[in-house]
C-alpha cells in the first residue's frame, strides 16, 4: 500500500532541504516524509512556519531493532489553515540525541519526556529530561522491543529483599 | 497584581512554600501530583508528577491480536470509553482498509455522543464539587444514570463498554433503543436548565471561572491543547467537522466556542457542547438505516504491512491512534494520543500567578481523566 | 461545721441553677450537634435528589450515636513533629469556647443559663470568638502545610468578618440601648417590631458575617475540602476532630441564637401585641401534635418492626410535648407557664429557620477565593456596616431629640444604607470591569475559521 | 472564703503562666501561656463584678491581639527562633527593671496601709446588689468627664492605623 509520494508539498520540502528528505511516502493515503535526524530542528521550524503545520499532534517513536538505524521518531503534524496532516518519519540509530522541538512546539515536552522514558531517546537541548510515567529509578525502556520486565524485577528484589534474583 | 513587578521577590520575603497537592487529594481527579511552589498563597510554578496509574497500554497492545486489544482502551477515558472504542476501531478499519456499514456507523455517532453528554457531566458535577458546589454533582450522575442505562441495555457494561467491534458492530440496537434515545434527549432540554439556573448566573460561579487559567488561541495550539480547550479561546475547530468520520457528515450541529479562553468559556463551550450532542443525537434517531451490522471483516485480522493514524474528537479533544501494522495479527506499534495528557501540559502555563484555590479550578476545567494521563 | 465545707455549701446554694445549666449545656450540646449533623445530611439529600443516611435506624435517625461511637473508638493520631501539647489543646479550646458562649444565651423568658450578666451579648459574641484560637494553635501544631494555610485562612477570615458582625450588631444594640439579653428582646416587645425590620441591612450583614465566622460555605475556606482537604483539621482524627465539628456545630447555635435575640425578637411570638393574633399561641402545642400524627402515620409504613417502635417511640414524645406545651393553655391555674414554654419553643424555631438558612446556602453555592472573600469583607460589608451604624445613631436622635415617628426616622436610615449599599456593589463592578480589561485582552485566534465545517 | 479560693486559684494561674510564658523558648508556648495570664486576670475582673473590664479583655486582648501575635509566630519560621539565646545581655537591666518597679509598688501599698485615705486609694467594698450597671458607668465616665482624652486617644490610633497602611503600601 506503500506509494511513492510526489507532489507539490514534497517538491518544496526537497527543494528546501535537498538530501535530507530521504524519502517521501504515502501509506493508505496518508503522506510521510522520511527525513535526516540532523535536519529535523529545521524542518520542524520550516513546517511550522511556512508550510503552516501549526499543531504537533503527537510524537512518538517506533522501535526496528533488526535495522541499522533502529529507531524511527514519529512526528504527526496538522495544519489548521489546510486540514491536512504530514508525519515526519526520523531513522535514529541507538544513542542518538536528536534535538529538542520543545523550543519550535512546547507541547513536544512532555512527549519527547515520554518516549525519553519508553525508549531511552534522549533529546538534547530539552529543559527537563527525565522520566515522566514510569519512576526514577526504573530499569530499562518498555517500548524497546527486547525490553525484559526481568530487569526492573531483579533490581526490584535486590533492592527490597536482599536476594540475588526473584526467579 | 503587583507582585508580577517583583517576580524573583516573594512577599515579605518569606520562604517559598512548596505544597505537594495529591496525589491523595480531593480534588486532582485521581492520582495526579501536582508539587505547587507557592509565595502564601499564590502560585509561582508547578509540576506535574504522573505515572501513578501507569499500565503501559501501548505495550500491552503488542502482544494481543487487533480485537484482543479493543477493551483495552476502554481503561484509558474510563469516563468515555465508547469514544476510545471508536477511534481505535476505525484506525483498525482504516488499516485493514474496511468500511463500516451506515447503520454501524449511525448507531456509533448515537452511542459517541451519548457519551460525550456523559464524559461532560461528569466532568460538570465534579468540577462544580472543585469550586465549592456540592449538589450539581448529583444532577449529573442522575442524567448520567440515564445514559448507563442505555448503555447496559445496548451492550451489558456501562462503564468500559466495548460497544463496538472492529468492521461495524456486534449488537444490533435493542427493540426501544430509539425511543430511550430519544426519551433521554427529550428531558435532557430541562435538566440542562437546572444546572444553568444553579451555575450560570451565580456571581460566586463567575467570579471563580472569569479570568481563571487563560489561555489564548497561540498558547492553546503551542501546547497542542484540544477540545473544549481549544475552542473556548476562540478557535472554531472541531474535527467531526473538519475531517468528518463515523456519520457525523449527515447531521447538522454547531461548534461553540468562547472569546477568552477563561475557565468560565470552557463552562460554557461545554454546556453548549452538550447540547449540541444532544441535536445530534435525535437526528440520528429519525432515520437509523436498515441494513448489515458488520462489514466484511474476517476472522482473523491480518493487516497489510503499513502504518495508520487516525484521530477522532473524543470529549476531552483530539483522541489519536497511530498503529504500525507489520503483517502478523498483532500490531506491531499502537500508539495513542491522550487528549488528558496534552491538556494537562497546560496546567503550569495557565495557573501560574493564580491562588491555590484556582489550581484547583483550572485541573477541573482541563477536564483530565487519570487513567488516560498515564495509560 | 468545717467552713469549706459550708463555703461550698453556699456556694452551691446561690449557683445551683447555673450549675445545673452548665451541666445540661455539656450533655445536650454534643447530642444537638450530632442531631444537626443528620439534619443537614438528610435536607442534603433531599435537595440532591437522594436518601441521604438510611441504615443505622430508621431514615438513619440513630446515625449520630453511631458516628459519635465511631469517633470515639477510633484510632487517635498525632503526626510526627507536632507540637504535642498544642495539638492537645487546641481542639478542646475550640470547643470550650462554643460551649461557654452557650452559657451567655437565654432560650426563652425562663430558660437563662447564665445570670443576665449586664454584657450579656457581649459575652457570648467575644467568648465565642476565642474559638478561633483553637483554629489557630490546632493548624499551626499540625506540622501540615495544608493544616497551617488552613489556619492563615481562618484568621484572616474571622478577624475581617467579626468586624463587620460587630458593627452590625451595634445597630441592633443601639436600637436596643442595653447588652442584656433580657433587656434586648424586652425592648423588641416594646417597640411592637423586630430588630431586623427596623434595620435589615445590619441583619444581612450579621447572616454573612455570622455563616463567614462559623466557616460555612461559601466561606468554608478554612476547611476548604476540595484545595486544603480539610484545613486545620487535616491532621485531626477520632475524637479530638469530633470537637472540632462540635466546636463548629455549637458556634452555629451561638451566632443563631445571637441573630435571633437582636434581630427576629428573641423568644417572641409573631406579633406579640396583636390580640386578634393570640391564636398564635396555640401553633407551638398543635404542631408538635401534627409532628406527633405524621409519625403514627409513617409508623404503619415502616418495614420492621424495631422502626415501628421507634417511629410510635417518635410519636409519644412528641404527643407529651404537645402535651406540656397545650395544657398550659387550656387550664387556666398554669397559664403563668405560657410564655416561658411557648418561647422557647419560638427560639428554637427561630434559630432552626436561621440554621436552615445557613445549609441550604452550602447545598447551593460555591465556594469564593480567598481573595473575593476578602474582598466582600472589607470593601463591602464593613464600610456598609460602619455607615449603617451612623445611619442608625441619626435616626436614634431624630427620634429622641426632634420626637420623630420610629419608622419614620428609620426610614432614611436604610434609604442611606441601602444607596451606600449600590454604590459599594458599583464601585466591585467597577473595579471587577477594571481587572478583566486589565488582563490581556482577547486575541484574535490566528487561525481563522474558514477551514472548519 | 470561697471568693478567696478562686481569687487565689486566679491569681496563681496568672503568675504562674506569666512565669512560664517568660521561660518558655518555644514562642507558640510563650504565646499561649500568654493567653492564659490574660484569660486568668479576666476572670479576677469578674470576681470584681468589672464585667464590661472582664469582656473587653477577652474581646480585646484574646480574642484580638493574641490573634495577631500567634499569626504573626505562625508566619515566622519557628526553627531559628528557638536556637537563638532567648536571655539576652539585657537580662541583668530586665532584672533591676523589675525589682525597682516591685519596690515601688510594695511602697505605695504600704504607705497606704500607712495613712488612711491618702496615697493609693482604696476604696471600700460595695455589696454586688449596689453596684451600678459598669457598662454604663464607664461609658458614662468616658463619654462624659472624659470625653476629650478619650478623643484624643482615638485620634492617635487613628494615626496609628493609618501610618501603619502607608507603611505597607510603601513596599510595592
Amino acid at each position: 500500500m506503500q506509494i511513492p509520494l510526489d507532489n507539490d508539498l514534497t517538491k518544496r520540502y526537497r527543494a528546501q532541504f535537498g538530501t535530507a528528505i530521504l524519502d517521501a511516502i504515502e501509506d493508505r493515503k496518508q503522506p510521510y516524509l522520511v527525513i535526516a535526524a540532523a535536519q529535523l530542528a529545521e524542518i520542524a521550524r520550516y513546517s511550522r512556519d511556512i508550510e503552516k503545520f501549526d499543531l504537533l499532534e503527537d510524537y512518538t517513536a517506533v522501535d526496528w531493532p533488526r535495522r541499522e538505524k533502529r529507531f524511527d521518531l514519529i512526528a504527526i503534524l496538522y495544519s489548521f489553515p489546510h486540514n491536512t496532516r504530514l508525519r515526519l518519519k526520523v531513522p535514529l540509530a541507538d544513542g542518538e540525541t536528536p534535538a529538542s522541538l520543545v523550543e519550535i512546539w512546547p507541547t513536544a515536552n512532555w512527549l519527547e519526556r515520554e518516549i525519553f522514558d519508553m525508549f531511552g531517546i534522549s533529546f538534547s537541548g530539552h529543559p527537563d529530561m527525565k522520566r515522566i510515567l514510569l519512576p526514577e529509578e526504573w530499569q530499562g525502556h518498555p517500548l524497546r522491543k527486547d525490553y525484559d520486565i526481568l530487569q526492573q524485577d531483579t533490581a526490584w528484589v535486590r533492592e527490597n529483599l536482599g536476594i540475588e534474583s526473584g526467579q | 497584581m503587583q507582585d508580577d513587578a517583583a517576580q524573583n521577590q516573594t512577599l515579605l520575603g518569606a520562604d517559598e512554600l512548596v505544597l505537594n497537592m495529591g496525589p491523595q487529594h480531593p480534588s486532582t481527579h485521581g492520582v495526579l501530583r501536582v508539587k505547587l511552589k507557592l509565595d502564601g498563597e499564590r502560585v509561582r510554578g508547578t509540576e506535574c508528577v504522573i505515572g501513578y496509574l501507569h499500565r503501559g497500554v501501548e505495550k500491552i497492545a503488542e502482544n494481543r491480536t487487533y480485537q484482543q486489544f479493543a477493551p483495552y482502551v476502554d481503561r484509558m477515558d474510563y469516563v468515555a470509553a465508547v469514544s476510545n472504542g471508536l477511534g481505535y476501531c476505525e484506525a483498525v478499519e482504516k488499516l485493514l482498509n474496511v468500511e463500516a456499514p451506515p447503520r454501524a456507523k449511525v448507531i456509533r455517532t448515537i452511542m459517541t455522543e451519548l457519551q460525550r453528554i456523559a464524559s461532560h457531566l461528569v466532568w460538570l458535577g465534579t468540577h462544580a464539587l472543585d469550586i465549592g458546589a456540592l449538589t450539581p454533582l448529583f444532577y449529573c450522575f442522575r442524567e448520567r444514570e440515564e445514559i448507563l442505562k442505555i448503555f447496559e441495555k445496548y451492550c451489558g457494561a456501562r462503564l468500559t463498554t466495548h460497544a463496538f467491534r472492529i468492521g461495524g458492530l456486534q449488537y444490533e440496537a435493542y427493540d426501544s433503543f430509539e425511543k430511550d434515545v430519544e426519551r433521554f434527549c427529550k428531558d435532557f432540554e430541562r435538566r440542562i436548565q437546572e444546572y444553568v439556573d444553579l451555575l450560570t448566573g451565580n456571581s460566586i460561579w463567575i467570579g471563580r471561572t472569569r479570568n481563571v487559567g487563560v489561555l489564548s488561541a497561540e498558547d492553546c495550539i503551542a501546547l497542542g491543547a484540544s477540545g473544549p480547550v481549544l475552542r473556548a479561546s476562540g478557535v472554531k475547530w472541531d474535527l467531526r467537522k473538519a475531517q468528518p468520520y463515523a456519520a457525523y457528515d449527515q447531521y447538522k450541529f454547531e461548534i461553540p466556542v468562547g472569546t477568552n479562553g477563561d475557565t468560565y468559556d470552557r463552562y460554557m463551550v461545554r454546556m453548549e457542547e452538550m447540547r449540541q450532542s444532544r441535536l445530534i443525537c435525535l437526528q440520528a434517531i429519525e432515520n437509523i438505516p436498515a441494513g448489515p451490522i458488520l462489514g466484511k471483516v474476517g476472522k482473523v485480522l491480518k493487516p497489510p504491512a503499513g502504518e495508520i493514524y487516525h484521530s477522532i474528537e473524543a470529549p476531552k479533544g483530539i483522541l489519536g491512534y497511530y498503529i504500525v501494522s507489520d503483517g502478523t495479527t498483532q500490531p506491531y506499534r499502537v500508539r495513542i494520543r491522550p487528549p488528558s495528557f496534552i491538556n494537562l501540559q497546560a496546567l503550569d502555563k495557565m495557573a501560574r500567578g493564580h491562588l491555590v484555590a484556582d489550581v484547583v479550578a483550572i485541573i477541573g476545567t482541563l477536564d483530565i481523566v487519570l487513567g488516560e494521563v498515564d495509560r | 461545721m468545717n467552713p469549706i465545707i459550708h463555703a461550698v455549701l453556699a456556694f452551691l446554694q446561690t449557683w445551683w441553677v447555673e450549675l445545673v445549666c452548665g451541666v445540661v449545656i455539656v450533655a445536650v450540646v454534643p447530642l444537638v450537634a450530632g442531631y444537626l449533623v443528620l439534619l443537614e445530611r438528610k435536607l442534603m439529600a433531599d435537595m440532591q435528589a437522594r436518601l441521604g443516611p438510611m441504615r443505622v435506624g430508621p431514615h438513619g435517625l440513630l446515625q449520630p450515636i453511631a458516628d459519635a461511637l465511631k469517633l470515639l473508638i477510633k484510632e487517635d493520631i498525632i503526626p510526627d513533629h507536632a507540637d504535642k501539647m498544642i495539638f492537645w489543646l487546641a481542639p478542646v479550646a475550640s470547643m470550650t469556647a462554643a460551649l461557654t458562649a452557650m452559657g451567655g444565651i437565654a432560650f426563652g423568658p425562663s430558660f437563662l443559663v447564665a445570670r443576665d450578666i449586664n454584657v450579656g451579648l457581649l459575652f457570648v459574641v467575644g467568648v465565642s470568638s476565642m474559638g478561633l484560637l483553637g483554629i489557630m494553635l490546632g493548624g499551626w501544631a499540625s506540622n501540615s502545610h495544608y493544616s497551617i494555610m488552613g489556619s492563615l485562612r481562618s484568621t484572616a477570615q474571622l478577624v475581617s468578618y467579626e468586624t463587620a458582625g460587630g458593627l452590625a450588631l451595634i445597630s441592633g444594640l443601639l436600637l436596643a440601648g442595653t447588652l442584656k439579653i433580657r433587656a434586648i428582646v424586652d425592648a423588641q416587645e416594646q417597640y411592637g417590631v423586630w430588630f431586623v425590620f427596623l434595620v435589615p441591612v445590619a441583619f444581612f450583614i450579621y447572616l454573612v458575617a455570622s455563616i463567614a465566622e462559623t466557616n460555612r460555605a461559601p466561606f468554608d475556606l478554612p476547611e476548604a475540602e476540595s484545595e486544603l482537604v480539610a484545613g486545620y483539621m487535616t491532621e485531626y482524627s477520632g475524637f479530638r476532630w469530633a470537637c472540632y465539628f462540635l466546636g463548629e456545630y455549637a458556634n452555629m447555635i451561638v451566632v443563631g441564637a445571637v441573630a435571633t435575640t437582636l434581630f427576629l425578637g428573641g423568644w417572641l411570638r409573631p406579633f406579640p401585641h396583636v390580640r386578634w393574633m393570640n391564636w398564635l399561641d396555640a401553633v407551638p402545642a398543635v404542631f408538635t401534635a401534627a409532628v406527633g400524627a405524621y409519625c403514627v402515620y409513617r409508623a404503619g409504613k415502616q418495614p420492621v418492626r424495631v422502626q415501628v417502635w421507634f417511629m410510635w417511640g417518635v410519636a409519644l414524645t412528641c404527643f407529651a410535648v404537645a402535651l406540656i406545651l397545650g395544657v398550659p393553655l387550656l387550664v387556666a391555674p398554669l397559664k403563668f407557664m405560657v410564655p416561658g414554654l411557648n418561647g422557647a419553643f419560638w427560639f428554637l424555631l427561630k434559630i432552626s429557620a436561621y440554621i436552615y438558612v445557613f445549609m441550604w446556602l452550602r447545598f447551593t453555592l460555591p465556594r469564593y477565593r480567598f481573595d473575593q472573600l476578602m474582598h466582600l469583607g472589607w470593601y463591602i460589608l464593613i464600610p456598609l456596616a460602619i455607615v449603617n451604624v451612623l445611619a442608625v445613631g441619626m435616626a436614634m436622635i431624630l427620634e429622641m431629640q426632634y420626637g420623630w415617628n420610629r419608622w419614620l426616622a428609620m426610614l432614611p436610615t436604610t434609604m442611606i444604607t441601602l444607596a451606600a449599599a449600590l454604590y459599594l456593589l458599583y464601585l466591585n463592578d467597577k473595579r471587577a470591569a477594571a481587572a478583566s480589561s486589565a488582563a490581556p485582552p482577547p486575541e484574535e485566534p490566528s487561525t481563522g475559521d474558514s477551514y472548519a465545517g | 472564703m470561697l471568693d478567696k479560693v478562686i481569687f487565689f486559684f486566679f491569681a496563681g494561674v496568672a503568675i504562674l503562666s506569666a512565669g512560664l510564658m517568660v521561660t518558655r523558648r518555644n514562642a507558640m508556648h510563650s504565646a499561649v501561656f500568654l493567653i492564659t495570664t490574660l484569660l486568668a486576670t479576666a476572670g479576677i475582673f469578674l470576681q470584681l463584678r468589672a464585667e464590661f473590664l472582664f469582656i473587653a479583655q477577652i474581646i480585646l486582648y484574646v480574642a484580638g491581639i493574641m490573634v495577631l501575635f500567634i499569626f504573626v509566630i505562625m508566619l515566622v519560621s519557628l526553627d531559628v527562633a528557638v536556637h537563638e539565646m532567648q536571655f539576652s545581655r539585657q537580662k541583668w537591666v530586665a532584672l533591676f527593671v523589675t525589682l525597682a518597679l516591685a519596690l515601688e509598688v510594695s511602697v505605695m501599698l504600704w504607705s497606704s496601709r500607712q495613712v488612711p485615705g491618702q496615697g493609693f486609694l482604696l476604696p471600700n467594698a460595695v455589696p454586688a446588689g449596689k453596684l451600678p450597671p459598669n457598662t454604663e458607668a464607664l461609658a458614662g465616665r468616658l463619654f462624659d468627664a472624659y470625653l476629650l482624652p478619650f478623643e484624643i486617644a482615638s485620634v492617635l490610633l487613628l494615626v496609628a492605623m493609618v501610618g501603619a497602611v502607608v507603611m505597607a503600601k510603601k513596599r510595592t
